[in-house]
């Protein structure tokens, strides 16, 4: 392709504390292009995007956009240099409407003009197929919709250099779809766009160019048509890692977990979970599928004693030895006291698994603390735990006594798993235990998964790869607005099935949401 | 893409970037420039108010504060008081519960005290009159301060602004107790209780009337110190400081610790007030907290809720106030110039932490502010 | 009835002072600054006000009276202004504690207010003599037409312009907010910072902007107190430090409306004069009377916590200081 | 003035409760100014402590003040007593004066003392002044009910002793006037006092008089009075004229310097001061301020022939003959409280049909409440 550079860094370096984010990059963006940029967590990428959106101010090195040198000292300037950039995290106003966050920032009039805010947005809408209300608080909407809103912002705002960090983490399929075809229409239009995102099958479907960060070091770009999922991961950890995931066949699997009539309702006495059972067997991983927000953070959270369950509902758990113990109706401190060994990764890392403001070894005390007699904490043991999980998963941190909040994203999600890992689980739960993680640090994952299994814990694995699921999971139940709609065997089921299933309920699971 | 691209300018003239951490004696170093800097200030604006030596002034502010045995002893009397106001504040605030209202606290737990004083004065021997005292403050202020924190708790409701109000509660309060027990009828003073017997009053300990302020006050800020850093409920308060949701998750039951953090909070700010009657005015009014309940936060926030560094803390401020006062009665300034001047040393101390916290580069250079 | 209107009156007179302290607290909130330096702010409105007249009328042989009020509010504007720029740039620039420095700007503004308004009183030759009848004067001017109209003129006309012009703040402070390109910027800005600077809007910029604006605002408060209220005197009896909390406290009540904490100053007003109209009060009991505008107060607090109205809730980003690179 | 040698050996402390920015306060500092300068003692033997409230921080500085070398230190608050009685039996080479206290004779502490002008004869003046006024509005036909309101601090004996001879002064004018009194709670409000002189106007009082710090109700009055309501006021220590031009009659005040120039000149000497000092009109210890340009007219020959009878004793402020209680006269009233139960239980203040104030301890003791006036909280 044959085109003129948008932008161009030079030797941009960029440091926080005693961490190197990024170290002599050097990246060309070209007109009319869709570069991926690809990376292990913490490798940068984030970093480097940042600092073209002017979140961040690099150390050193330059920026040329269209051929001349810019400062780019805040966001203000960034947007004035018609860069536009959707963030990993969600930059919406929660208490402010579609439309108002949409016009946040431009004051195009003095007095703010509703109607014709709205009117273009409808016309983007239309334009791109997305469904945006723009009179809807932003509060009130579900993660994908947020998703779309950054979405119709930045083609609201317009942009000749689009960034987007990740946006497909939360899309579904068809949405995802509908974004790439977005991105097509833009490219043809000339505009240059950078994506970030870990689905491999995704960078071959939509860029033109790959370019690899590793620890902070731009490995090398390559064109997408001259490359394969193989190669690219080669590139991302700098060896060879085997895409396989073995899976064992269940050895003698006992039922652990008995879940039966389970139904949740939130703070608007809409269900979340309407009658849910199901059981998880020690000796196998069960998968849970459905489209985001069809319960699954219900489901797990109402197991751990985090979410108020109705009184129908009845979760057993059967240990080794012993009388069943009924969990439905108790707090997590009960559940302890109980002497359940039940392990949760939950979706949302520094804001419930782990305190971003600790360090590892305090870290490593949020389960422990209570242990041992009289007033005092113990803090010998969680510091040894500490240095096994850094030293055999492989952590990258400067030091025990680094906060978690400044590890990247991967290595946040290693200290978490190994931590829950430790306590030797006869339950053991992950909601998107790889969300956001590089293909290396999922491996790694989805191998102590299976190291639990073979142990006889039951595993339930919340995921939203399908192909994931298919390849890790015994069993996989798919939800569908709440319900179970099915358990099937993961062996001989199919990705469409399942994919059916997650969508259309079946005959007989009407859904009517009802009022508590 | 249009001439829009002129507005990227150079580089901005300061950059900041946060810090990781900062060795003491260098932390320590940006506070004194600190202190120096907010020094230079006052003495320009009380050369300019007097035309006097500043030097001068600031001696008198030495010879105020310990010029005399007895003012080395009010003067300790009063950073002991602030220090265990600031003692009581630290659990809440490493909880990141902002209790505005030790105030209010230490206020019902004077009013405590003097009740007992007035209604047991003549029935109980003065040790165990003391002791009564010394429960029925603690449980008067934790009372008050677990209001806020059941609110809080249960709904959610924000704390700053209900501690806050929660302070002019207790003030009223006072005012209708004085009215209850003035002395004579109407003069709204209760005036010095039980002057004649002494009741409840702390006795002088090796031949000091403070000294029992200070032993109770020393014991209160090693084992908040022990308490904070070691204890599982230490642990605790930390955790549901830093994200309710993983103190949830980690089994914390948050309504529990938040309940009983600021019962402990209260507790120990109504032993303040308790120390206040029994250990200093002998008397209740609504002066009885005099406004510490607000500068002890100033104290508990800068010491960074560690409480030995809070004695550092209370003895600059109390040396502050002292020292002003001196210089206003000596050199015939009004009185209100010692809390202009506090106000401008605590302006300089507050934003030397920016120096601590962020590094600082100027354009071009590789150059370091605030060392 | 005369009482009635006696209470009515009192109430929006002292509703007045708290209701500038409010309206322009509520814009520094807004903004996420959480300035709990208003009874110092307010402090500096007052003393500057009262020293800008006592000065013009004192140097000038025939002064002016519109001269001296132009004089007195700008004065008072921009000396609160400045107590604001010193809380932003503490906690803007240098990310100070937001409640620390707060609380140590009213310990400095009422330091030096009442410092400054001591001395005044000793240049003016005692307590009581500060001589600036004429400017008082002007503020308490009503428009003699319409006070003159009975009951309706007693109750709605019998105040100084400050009165008014407390309203008209209120209003206009609300429409800025609620319908405008900058007041969508600024409430962004209170809620999520991050988002505002990603959106573009200078949060720097627009903290300092509306807690200085708002520090001038809360200014008048101090000065309509000092002018109108007390007519031109000063006291160091610490009485504007009591209503600066009040102020504090009816944003709250207001819950961070503008138009609401109109009929919440008077409603203020009214619970805080209502005793002296009941009779029979013993004096303890009107102590207990007096909690009530922060029981009220507490009150509201706990109901907006309970219905989690989220309009209702304090701006999201109240009291935290931002900084673009951390995370 | 004694030489300067002699005046050496004496330091003088004062603790005041606030500083000049009060006009009770600025009432004392005045006196003590006065005294020093009629007795000869230098500004450097006088230091001097503002600010101090009525706690610990009164016992602290009458500490320090001994430490610094003082031999008479005065307070010149009544919540200063019981702090300066402490100071006092701790340090007995040391003199220790209570303005306005009432417990130095009780105490039996030989150098703790209490001093207190006569300040029932300044209101009983202004009392006249404002009766005077009274009567013309009544003549005028501009008011036709003589109700007079008062705003009071406390129900203080003080303030009662006060409010009372202030009733009975107008009283001596227009027999049928009545009264309300509203306290503030407060020595020092000017706000609150504002609001409870319109309280009282609002319930058609036309004249206010008051025994609290500020200028709050005088200037309330004044914007009545503008806003075209007949209402006058009588004010207390400081000229009200500044602030009330129109509206001011006069005030009733004290002249502290008459007792300061006596402690000092027997500091000086070396001889013991009084236990319980209570002067009036006759030495020049009251008075009131100039007259308003809205006094009636013959207002200043009535108040010159008043004040001659007090001064001569002739005329007795608290003649039992002029008031009731119940309907009833009164003729007996124990007036010190010496076992803390705020009752009267020994000193008979009644004498011959006449209430003697101030004689039995210098701090007023008329807690009668008398026919004709209404405490309204
Ligand atoms: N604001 C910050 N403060 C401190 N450290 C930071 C900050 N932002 C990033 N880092 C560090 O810089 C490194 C790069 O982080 P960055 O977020 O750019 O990675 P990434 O490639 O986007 O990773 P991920 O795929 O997990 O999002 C990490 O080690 C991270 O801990
Ligand atoms: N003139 C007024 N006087 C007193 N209270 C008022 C007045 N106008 C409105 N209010 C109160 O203020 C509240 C509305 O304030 P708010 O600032 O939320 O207005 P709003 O809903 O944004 O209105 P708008 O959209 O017209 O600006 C109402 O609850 C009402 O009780
Ligand atoms: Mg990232
Ligand atoms: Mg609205």
């Amino acid at each position: 392709m044959e085109s003129s550079i948008a932008i161009r860094m030079v030797n941009i370096t960029k440091t926080f504390g005693e961490v190197v984010a990024n170290n002599k990059v050097c990246l060309d963006i070209n007109q009319s292009e869709i570069l991926a940029l690809l990376g292990e967590n913490g490798s940068g990428k984030t970093t480097l995007m940042n600092m073209l959106a002017g979140i961040y101010f690099p150390d050193s090195g330059e920026i040329f956009i269209n051929g001349k040198a810019v400062t780019i000292a805040s966001p203000k300037i960034a947007f004035d240099l018609h860069i536009g950039m959707i963030h990993q995290h969600f930059k919406l106003v929660d208490v402010l409407t579609a439309a108002e966050n949409i016009i946040l920032g431009l004051n195009e009039t003095t007095v703010v003009d509703v109607k014709h805010v709205r009117e273009a947005v409808k016309e983007i809408c239309n334009r791109y197929g997305f469904v945006v209300d723009p009179d809807k608080k932003v509060y009130d909407m579900s993660v994908s919709e947020k998703q779309t809103l950054e979405i119709v912002k930045v083609l609201y705002r317009g942009a000749d250099i689009l960034i987007l960090d990740e946006p497909t983490a939360v899309l579904t399929p068809q949405e995802t779809q509908k974004l790439f075809c977005v991105m097509r229409n833009m490219k043809e239009d000339g505009k240059s766009i950078i994506i970030i995102t870990h689905k491999l099958h995704e960078v071959m479907e939509i860029s033109d160019r790959v370019a690899v960060l590793r620890k902070g070091f731009h490995i090398g770009d390559v064109p997408t048509s001259e490359t394969n999922a193989m190669k690219l991961t080669e590139m991302m950890v700098g060896r060879a890692v085997s895409l396989d995931i073995e899976r064992s066949v269940p050895v003698n699997p006992k039922p652990k977990l008995v879940v039966k009539n389970l139904t949740v309702c939130d703070s608007d006495g809409i269900n979340r979970l309407s009658n849910v059972d199901f059981t998880a067997y020690g000796g196998e991983i069960l998968g849970v599928a459905g489209i985001s927000g069809s319960g699954q953070k219900e489901l797990l959270e109402a197991i751990a004693g985090l979410q108020y369950c109705q009184s129908c509902s009845s979760i057993e758990f059967l240990p080794e030895k012993g009388e069943k113990k009924q969990l439905s109706g108790m707090h997590p401190i009960d559940i302890k006291r109980l002497g359940v060994a039940l392990a949760f990764v939950p979706e949302d890392r520094l804001g419930m698994g782990l305190v971003g403001s600790m360090d590892l070894t305090d870290n490593m005390m949020l389960r422990s603390y209570q242990d041992g007699p009289g007033p005092f904490a113990d803090r010998k043991k969680p510091k040894q735990l500490a240095e096994t999980v850094v030293k055999e998963l492989e952590v990258v941190t400067p030091g025990l006594s680094t906060p978690v909040r400044r590890l990247s994203g991967g290595n946040v999600q290693k200290v978490l798993v190994g931590r829950e890992i430790a306590m030797q689980p006869q339950l053991l739960m992950s909601a998107y235990a790889v969300r956001g993680l590089d293909i290396n640090t999922s491996y790694n994952i989805y191998h102590l998964l299976n190291e639990q299994k073979k142990r006889g814990a039951a595993v339930i694995f919340v995921g939203e790869d399908l192909d994931v699921l298919l390849e890790l999971c015994d069993r996989i139940m798919v939800l569908c607005s709440g319900r179970v709609n099915d358990i099937v065997d993961a062996r001989t089921t199919t990705k469409d099935e399942v994919g059916y299933l997650m969508t259309y309920l079946k005959e007989g699971k009407t859904n009517h949401e009802q009022k508590a | 893409m249009s001439k829009k691209h002129e507005v990227a300018s150079r580089e901005p003239l300061i950059r900041m970037s946060k810090r990781d951490g900062i060795p003491t004696w260098k932390s320590i170093g940006v506070r004194l420039i600190g202190l120096a800097l907010a020094l230079i200030v006052c003495a320009v604006i009380i050369y300019s108010l007097t035309k006097l030596n500043p030097l001068k002034v600031y001696a008198a502010m030495f010879k105020g504060t310990f010029g005399t045995n007895k003012r080395v002893w009010v003067t300790i009397r009063d950073i002991v008081m602030l220090l265990c106001i600031a003692v009581g504040l630290a659990p809440a605030f490493k909880m990141r519960f902002w209790n505005i209202g030790a105030e209010g606290q230490i206020l019902v737990g004077g009013i405590a005290a003097a009740a007992c004083m007035i209604y047991l004065g003549k029935s109980l021997p003065s040790f165990a009159l003391i002791v009564v005292m010394f429960f029925g403050s603690m449980v008067a202020g934790g009372i008050w301060g677990t209001i806020p924190a059941v609110f809080k708790a249960r709904w959610n409701a924000n704390e700053t602004l209900f501690t806050l109000m929660m302070n002019y509660v207790a003030i009223q309060l006072t005012s209708f107790f004085v009215a209850k027990w003035e002395n004579p009828f109407g003069s709204n003073t209760v005036g010095v209780i039980n002057q004649m017997t002494k009741a409840g009053w702390f006795p002088p300990v090796f031949g000091q009337m403070y000294t029992l302020n200070v032993i109770i006050v020393a014991v209160l800020t090693v084992a908040m110190f022990l308490y904070l850093r070691y204890s599982k409920h230490g642990y605790e308060i930390a955790v549901v400081g830093e994200s309710e949701n993983t103190a949830r998750y980690a089994a914390i039951n948050v309504k529990t610790v938040i309940k009983r953090t600021m019962a402990v909070s209260g507790a120990i700010c109504g032993i303040a007030g308790f120390i206040a009657v029994a250990g200093a005015s002998h008397t209740i009014s609504t002066s009885t907290a005099g406004g510490r309940g607000f500068t002890a936060i100033i104290v508990a926030w800068l010491a960074k809720f560690n409480t030995f560094t809070m004695i550092a803390i209370s003895a600059l401020i109390v040396f502050l106030e002292k020292g002003a006062i001196e210089i206003a009665s000596q050199f015939d300034l009004n009185d209100f110039v010692s809390e202009m001047i506090t106000g401008i040393i605590l302006f300089f101390i507050l934003g030397s932490e920016f120096f601590i916290n962020y590094k600082i580069r100027f354009r071009g250079g590789k150059k370091e502010a605030g060392k | 009835m005369t009482q009635v209107i006696s209470l009515i009156q009192a109430a929006i007179v002292f509703g007045t002072v708290i209701l500038f302290g409010a309206v322009g607290e509520i814009l520094a909130e807004k903004s996420g600054n959480l300035n709990l330096g208003v009874p110092g702010v307010m402090y500096l409105g007052g003393i500057a006000g009262l020293a800008a007249a006592f000065f013009y009328e004192g140097n000038t042989v025939n002064p002016i009276p519109i001269v001296s009020l132009i004089l007195t509010l700008a004065a008072a504007f921009l000396v609160a202004m400045l107590g604001g720029l010193i809380y932003s740039f503490l906690t803007i620039t240098l990310r100070a504690n937001q409640n620390v420095t707060g609380l140590t700007l009213t310990v400095f503004g009422g330091g030096v207010a009442n410092l400054f308004g001591g001395t005044l009183n000793k240049m003016a030759g005692g307590v009581g003599q500060i001589s600036v009848a004429m400017t008082s004067g002007a503020f308490r001017t009503t428009i003699p037409a319409l006070s003159g109209l009975g009951i309706v003129g007693q109750i709605l006309f019998s105040y100084g312009f400050m009165a008014y012009l407390a309203v008209i703040l209120a209003f206009l402070v609300s429409w800025v907010l609620n319908k405008t390109s900058v007041g969508l910027n600024l409430r962004a800005v209170g809620e999520n910072p991050a988002t505002a600077d990603a959106a573009g809007i200078s949060v720097t910029k627009y903290k300092y902007l509306a807690t200085c604006i708002g520090a001038g605002i809360s200014g008048f408060g101090g000065l309509y107190y000092t002018m109108d209220y007390i007519k031109g005197t000063w006291s160091t009896d610490g009485s504007i430090e009591k209503l600066g909390w009040l102020a504090v406290a009816l944003v709250i009540f207001a819950t961070w409306k503008p138009k609401r904490s109109i009929w919440g100053a008077y409603l203020f007003g009214a619970l805080f004069w209502l005793f002296f109209y009941i009779p029979g009060l013993t004096r303890s009991s009107q102590e207990i009377f007096k909690m009530l505008p922060y029981l009220v107060t507490l009150l509201v607090l706990v109901m907006v916590a309970l219905r989690k109205k989220r309009e209702d809730q304090p701006p999201h980003s109240l009291g935290v200081a931002y900084f673009r690179e951390e995370r | 003035a004694a030489p300067a040698s002699e005046a050496k050996g004496v330091k003088i402390g004062v603790i005041l409760v606030h500083d000049e920015n009060t006009g009770y306060d600025a009432a004392h500092i005045e006196g003590i100014k006065a005294g020093a300068a009629a007795a000869g003692i230098a500004d450097d033997q006088i230091i001097w402590k503002y600010n101090i409230s009525e706690d610990e921080k009164c016992y602290d500085t009458a500490i320090d003040l001994v430490e610094q070398g003082c031999t008479y230190i005065f307070s010149d608050s009544y919540g200063h007593q019981s702090h300066m009685q402490q100071a006092a039996s701790e340090n007995p080479e040391v003199v220790f004066v209570s303005m306005t206290g009432d417990q130095a004779a009780l105490s039996k502490l030989p150098n703790f003392k209490n001093a207190f002008t006569h300040t029932f004869e300044s209101r009983y003046v202004s009392g006249v002044v404002a009766g005077m006024k009274l009567k013309e509005l009544m003549d005028a036909g501009t008011v036709t009910d003589p109700y007079i309101g008062y705003v009071g601090a406390y129900p203080y004996a003080e303030v009662v002793s006060g409010y009372t001879a202030f009733f009975l002064g107008v009283q001596s004018i227009v027999p049928s006037a009545h009264m309300d009194v509203i306290y503030t709670n407060s020595w020092y409000d000017p706000t609150a006092e504002a609001e409870a002189a319109n309280a009282l106007i609002s319930k058609g009082c036309c004249i206010i008089s008051q025994h609290a710090d500020s200028t709050g109700a005088p200037s309330a009055v004044q914007t009545a009075l503008d806003a075209g309501k007949a209402v006058y006021c009588v004010g207390y220590n400081i000229d009200m004229l500044s602030v009330a031009p129109n509206a001011a009659l006069t005030s009733a005040q004290n002249n502290w310097g008459v007792y300061y120039t006596y402690a000092f000149k027997a500091a000086l000497a070396g001889e013991d001061i009084v236990t319980d000092w209570s002067e009036g009109y006759a030495t020049g210890a009251n008075m009131i301020s100039a007259l308003g340009k809205s006094c009636a007219a013959g207002t200043a020959e009535k108040v010159a022939e008043v004040e001659a009878a007090i001064k001569d004793g002739t005329l007795n402020i608290f003649d039992t003959a002029t008031f009731t209680v119940g309907g009833a006269p009164v003729t007996t009233y124990l007036a010190i409280d010496t076992d803390g139960d705020f009752a009267g239980d020994t000193g008979e203040a009644i004498e011959n049909g006449i209430f003697y104030e101030s004689k039995l301890r210098s701090a007023p003791y008329f807690g009668i409440r008398i026919d004709g006036i209404t405490e309204l909280s």
